[in-house]
């Protein structure tokens, strides 16, 4: 049993990505691969996971605590990463990514690693689209958002289908569950959820396999470290996207 | 090394599979997680420890994996009565349900749910980091004493599990015995603590946590040893079990079977692993040989 | 990595050389060895623990080495007053004897031998494979505070090292203070036992050890903590601490100094690698700011 | 810190040496260099310090409780060895053994390697002398006796008088401590102690440098760890041959 140590990094830079979405930079760069992440220590408040989006910087939504203290730091100021944890994506071949909100975040050092070759980005409204740019540049990107703002109005599951699931032989997706679950039926229906692979949030206390808060039905697999990334035919028939447990462990319908 | 005869168990009152149980508290949230590892070569599965309200434990982080030792402060999350659902696909498998309460009130409460869907019970009165529960019930006898009868009640086998942050085991573990418990379990985590020198303020959200694993080993097999000197009942042994030997002194210090925890951070396979190392059909010892021998 | 400004502290009544000081009964035997000890950059030394007659120690193995740990049962041999001897040679340096007893009166006897020879006593009042003596005395505190006080009528600093192995180690603590101890040292091993499983028959020759080494340091650092929370007299922590980091950890929990064991089986020259990373004349912080600062 | 196992081995063969000496061959073969020492658990016993003879044997006198359980033992009986431990001999160039007693037991593994040029080897009687044909074959072997029943009547050191200790590089020393004393005597008048490697025989109770038991004077060097084998000019006035401490740490004089 090795120490999996919580590393005290400090913040360099931080990029707003949008009103409640902030890239933090730090100062040390971590072996993560596409689909790796961490868990940070914001300290005095909560250790929480997120997606390492580069070997050195994570993306933030604040939606609470933990978040709202990350958002009170500046440059110069100190979290603890503890990670690369999880198994990560594996792609193989022709690879898309089909990333909403910010499930961009794992997705974005997948397509900056080289291994995306199309990207079908979504989110709410144009200000959202997480790392345009930079996916635009590194992948062949495609956006929809839900305002019409960007792109496609609509979804990027309207996207995924007129993209024909059966050109790729792997699809990375993160994003809200609904859109995964949306995405998965699609692959589904296409005969090839096992070309899919989701990479799944679930309320982790550990995130290094020993509680079990993580672990999803009907397989019992733990999302932190058999996850996060699964292939569609393990999801099958499975949670995602009917409920979730929250920290005491109760299921939460979506 | 020592290996032992293959084949089903039977220790205080539940029939388990083989000498290894999933502890407490470890990848037993759900009962899908429960039944993996028992697919995975677990001899029986204790679940997380549920009380009488909801609790989603304290503020992270809550484990860190030191060398040799895991140090958690769970806090002690858990849904409560809805977990009852979760056993749902479990009737008849060795499942224990461990539960742990304020009052002996409240442990006869929690028990009363677990009637008719689990195998037996097991009395958290041990956990180091709880204000109010588990170690701050379970250092005083007589609370053990009446939690245990409490349990009782509900005709399911009772195993107490102590913990080792006492100055004397033995004599929790006779206030067990003298509840009516069909087994003791020995032992919870050993109240700990790590501090961040580059934070300047302790590893874990909670302060205090409580440390388990290969560190831990050696004050297990003395508290199983301890107890196995001065009571009757059958004794599980838990703490810092991470291979077939491991287990096999367990067992020679006075267990008749083992909990596993904090290894399954290594590998989650390990049950199969174990087994595949502890039990042979041929030159295998019998069980009840090895039990308690190195007392002699 | 934090370092402290190097110069001489005094805790306890003792002007030290440096915050790392040498444990009892860990090449503490001869005067010649304490020496070597403090020319190795130990800050003080304390001497193997002297009782009020010889005694020859337990049947071996006496010390098992495991991963991360070691384990003993020492069995407290010394040769009582005749040890006074030993100390000729090291008059003025930062020597505290350890001594031990059965009773308050033994206590004070032994204590009586070192006035004028050692700059503190240290009460083992904490040794757990030790019939009669160390934590048969230290879990009780009215026996704490009793041999404290008889130790003080020698006009020497008295050191109280604590046991582990007790429910509430603070209570132990507050009889210290209540006795009048100048300093806390918190803690002694860990109660323990390992079995060969090959022979069926426990490592150590006495059967019961005492854990001590790294395994034991998250323990040794809740102990500090807690009797921070609760005393006021300084404390040394000790228990597996064998890095410069260790060191300030142990610091911020709330020790004012330590003492270092078991890390002398790695390295002999341990402290002088301890100083030179935790000390910087440059950079360095105030110790006074360092310790407790974790409670803040 | 790493574990120093007692490792389980049986008992292939025994031989007697003497009446009251024997060398126990095990199952097994440690990394045993000569002068290394281990830690022989006699279950239920004790556990006793003993030199390696060979890598896979030791010689044992009887003399009290441990060794007395081990002249119970047959083949095929088990006992537990820790080592191989402490620093051993380090010859450089020609080399002179010079054992008495049981002291021959390390310089044994020293002549076997090849190490020792010459070797003289002293007894109380002919009988008690150890390894004698074995020493013959790979070393030029000296003997002396006090009783003259074999060799030169008298004791080693007469032998190393006329050998003159200028001739030879290293000059490798075990037996009863008078006789150490008494060669460590003879290297200071012909200036060269540093020159001796003596194996020294201290109360040991842990065998691993850690409990103090060991300690000499007035270095306060550990017999177990730092020795058992010290160059001359360490011991030249130390405690050698004039007292030594027993279990509980009181002085014996010889
Ligand atoms: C593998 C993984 C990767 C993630 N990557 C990112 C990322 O790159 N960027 C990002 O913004 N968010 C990411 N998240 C979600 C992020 O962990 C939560 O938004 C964050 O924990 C909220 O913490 P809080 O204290 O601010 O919110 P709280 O007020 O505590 O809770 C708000 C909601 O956040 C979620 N949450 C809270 N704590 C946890 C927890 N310990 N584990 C999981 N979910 C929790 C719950 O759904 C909760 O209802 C990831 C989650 C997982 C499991
Ligand atoms: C490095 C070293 C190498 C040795 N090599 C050999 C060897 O190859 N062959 C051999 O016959 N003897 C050897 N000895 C001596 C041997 O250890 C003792 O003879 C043995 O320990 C006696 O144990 P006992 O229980 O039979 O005797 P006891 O009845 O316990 O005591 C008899 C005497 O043996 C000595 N002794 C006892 N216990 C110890 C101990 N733990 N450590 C050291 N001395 C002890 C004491 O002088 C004691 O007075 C060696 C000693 C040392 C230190
Ligand atoms: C993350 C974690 C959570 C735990 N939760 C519980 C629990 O809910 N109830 C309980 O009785 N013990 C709990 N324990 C203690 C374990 O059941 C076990 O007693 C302890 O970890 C020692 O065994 P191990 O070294 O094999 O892990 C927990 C331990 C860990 C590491
Ligand atoms: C071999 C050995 C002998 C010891 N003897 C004594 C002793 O005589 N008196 C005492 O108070 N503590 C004794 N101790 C305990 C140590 O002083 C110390 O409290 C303990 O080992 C924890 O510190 P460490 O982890 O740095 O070794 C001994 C420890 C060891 C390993
Ligand atoms: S978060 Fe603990 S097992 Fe996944
Ligand atoms: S025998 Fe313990 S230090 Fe040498």
């Amino acid at each position: 049993m090795h120490e999996i140590p919580s590393v005290p990094v400090t913040i360099t830079d931080i990029i707003e990505e949008s009103p409640s979405i902030r890239t933090f930079v730090f100062s040390r760069r971590f072996p993560a691969e596409p689909g790796h992440f961490c868990m940070v220590w914001v300290p005095g408040t909560d250790e929480i996971p997120m997606g390492f989006c580069a070997q050195n910087a994570i993306t933030v939504q604040k939606v609470g605590d933990a978040t709202e203290t990350l958002f009170t730091l500046s440059r110069g100021d100190e979290i603890g990463i503890k990670g690369p944890l999880g198994n990560g994506f594996s792609p193989t071949g022709k690879t898309l990514a089909v990333g909403g909100g910010v499930g961009a975040v794992p997705l974005r050092l997948l397509a900056t690693s080289g291994a995306a070759d199309d990207f079908i980005l979504g989110a709410r409204t144009a200000a959202d689209l997480l790392y345009r740019e930079e996916l635009s540049r590194c992948t062949n990107l495609q956006c929809a958002t839900d305002d019409g703002t960007y792109g496609h109005h609509g979804f990027v599951t309207d996207l995924l289908r007129t993209a024909d699931p059966a050109m790729y032989d792997t699809i990375c997706v993160c994003g809200p569950e609904v859109m995964m679950k949306a995405v998965l039926a699609i692959l589904i229906d296409a005969g090839c959820p096992e070309k899919g692979q989701f990479s799944l949030h679930r309320y982790m206390k550990c995130g290094v396999g020993i509680c079990g808060s993580c672990c999803i039905d009907p397989t019992g697999l733990r999302v932190c470290r058999d996850g996060p990334v699964f292939t569609g035919d393990i999801l099958e028939n499975s949670e995602l996207g009917a409920y979730a447990r929250d920290a005491s462990g109760r299921r939460k319908s979506f | 090394m020592v290996t032992l005869i293959p084949g089903d168990v039977t220790v205080g009152g539940v029939r388990l599979q083989n000498h290894c149980i999933l502890a407490a508290g470890v990848l037993g949230t759900t009962g899908a997680s429960l039944a993996r590892m028992l697919q995975s070569g677990a001899g029986g599965v204790v679940t997380k420890s549920i009380g009488p309200e909801p609790k989603e434990g304290h503020h992270g982080p809550c484990v860190a994996v030191l060398d040799g030792a895991v140090m958690n402060a769970m806090g002690l999350p858990n849904p409560s009565k809805e977990f009852t659902g979760e056993l749902d696909g479990l009737r008849g498998k060795p499942v224990i349900a461990s539960i742990f309460g304020g009052t002996p009130e409240e442990f006869g409460e929690v028990a009363d749910w677990f009637a008719g869907r689990v195998q037996a019970l097991e009395l958290n009165l041990s956990c180091p980091h709880a204000e109010g529960y588990g170690a701050a019930v379970g250092a005083d006898p007589d609370m053990v004493e009446q939690c245990t009868r409490m349990a009782k009640h509900t005709g399911l086998p009772v195993w107490v599990k102590l913990t080792p942050n006492v100055t004397d085991i033995t004599e929790i573990g006779l206030a067990a015995e003298r509840g009516g418990a069909d087994a003791i379990v020995a032992v919870n985590t050993v109240k700990a603590m790590r501090i961040s020198t580059h934070f300047r303020r302790p590893m874990l959200g909670n302060g205090m946590g409580g440390l388990s694993g290969p560190a831990i080993f050696p004050v297990a097999v003395r508290c199983v040893w301890e107890l196995y000197e001065s009571c009757e009942i059958p004794i599980i042994g838990c703490g810092g079990v991470s291979s077939a030997d491991n287990v096999v002194e367990m067992m020679m210090a006075g267990a008749s079977a083992v909990e596993i925890g904090s290894a399954v951070v290594d590998d989650v396979a390990i049950f199969r692993q174990i087994s595949e190392n502890l039990y042979r059909q041929d030159g295998g010892e019998c069980p009840e040989n090895i039990v308690g021998c190195a007392h002699a």
